[in-house]
């Protein structure tokens, strides 16, 4: 069964529990399709979707990229940015 | 080019050397320091988690675009991992250039970019709590 | 506040450190370096001469002055004199403040006044001759 | 008799080949008034009244500032400045 990585970082990972999870891809699996099998094992992480940014590979991409075996999937929050950082 | 995610405490010497050349006259050199009040809060330290690959695939990306735009020599960035207490210094962006306008600018909106885009996260341990830093965009659960 | 002017070599890490300040988030450090070229002509060596005891006043009235139309929280300012090589820092201008807004825009602001006001001077060595650089101003002589 | 110091810098102590000077204070003497005496003692300070500036006691002053026993007075010219220094 052909599989992604996907890691997760900051308040993502303090809610799952974990910074890493073996996904099985299915047929058309895009990254936000990542996403919704892992809120189904991830209960707390059920809303993240609206804010979460996605990379495969270490490169940006839209929610609607699609995932190939062993592509690297990560969930990006929100960065600390804007005006009141630093 | 330098662009380096490290847990070890930064070091803005080398940082400077790195982009320091014989044709720029200026250089700019940003300290991101942990500070000890936030939104009105007082902040005890600091956790910086990171994507450290990717972090600084992307500070590559924006040096690029900063150097596109601004006529300027070299860059170096470092940004520091983990637990930094009030004072520490998170961050270091140096940009050299034959001028001191083009130095100051660029840095500035480097380090601008740097804040939006570059997938590292900061949680502050403030007196009475903690919470992760997500910007301005509005989150559930917070 | 530190102001400096010396014959030795400048000390980045000092000045920075005159600057931290838990209450700053944002430290903005300029180095003016020795440029090995100048109006197209090949620069050898530099000469600074100073007026010290005025430069430090001066130095001191332009910092308050910045001080009062920024909100900054401390600044640091080492300008060194004599020979120097291609490549070696003349001048150190360092500012903190709670926010990198602040801190890049008064440390440009800074830095722009210090190089119209303080009775510093530098004498250009270039390839085939020498030359006081007076700035834009118009000079018999020159 | 009363007078006065003066420094002189850069250019102008290549020019006068010194980089002190003594001026006894005559009545009413007045910033520029010095400067007048040190270009008859160096004539290659000729024409340099338009673009020196004057310090008495570390302070900038105008050029009609008074001048008073034990001042220094400082010839100052131009600084580096503008947007090609650095």
């Amino acid at each position: 069964m052909s599989t992604a990585n996907v890691r997760l970082f900051a308040r993502l990972a303090d809610l799952a529990g974990t910074r890493e999870a073996e996904v099985e891809l299915g047929e058309g699996l895009t990254a936000s399709g990542v996403f919704d099998i892992l809120v189904q094992r991830y209960p707390s992480l059920t809303g993240f979707e609206t804010i979460v940014r996605f990379a495969v590979n270490s490169e940006y991409v839209p929610a609607s990229h699609p995932v190939r075996p062993g592509d690297e999937v990560a969930l990006i929050p929100p960065v600390s940015g804007g005006s009141r950082a630093l | 080019m330098l662009f380096e995610v490290t847990a070890d405490e930064l070091d803005p010497g080398r940082v400077v050397e790195h982009v320091r050349r014989d044709d720029a006259g200026a250089i700019a050199l940003f300290y991101g320091v942990v500070r000890d009040h936030n939104r009105g809060r007082k902040v005890m330290h600091l956790e910086y988690d990171a994507y450290p690959e990717m972090a600084t695939k992307v500070m590559q990306r924006i040096a690029d675009e900063v150097k596109e735009r601004f006529n300027i020599a070299e860059t170096a960035i470092q940004h520091r991992t983990g637990r930094l207490e009030v004072g520490e210094t998170s961050l270091l962006v140096a940009v050299s250039s034959a001028h001191r306008k083009e130095a100051f600018e660029a840095c500035h909106a480097l380090v601008d970019r740097l804040k939006e885009e570059v997938p590292i996260w900061k949680k502050e341990v403030f007196e009475g709590g903690e919470e992760w830093i997500e910007g301005d965009a509005s989150a559930p659960g917070t």
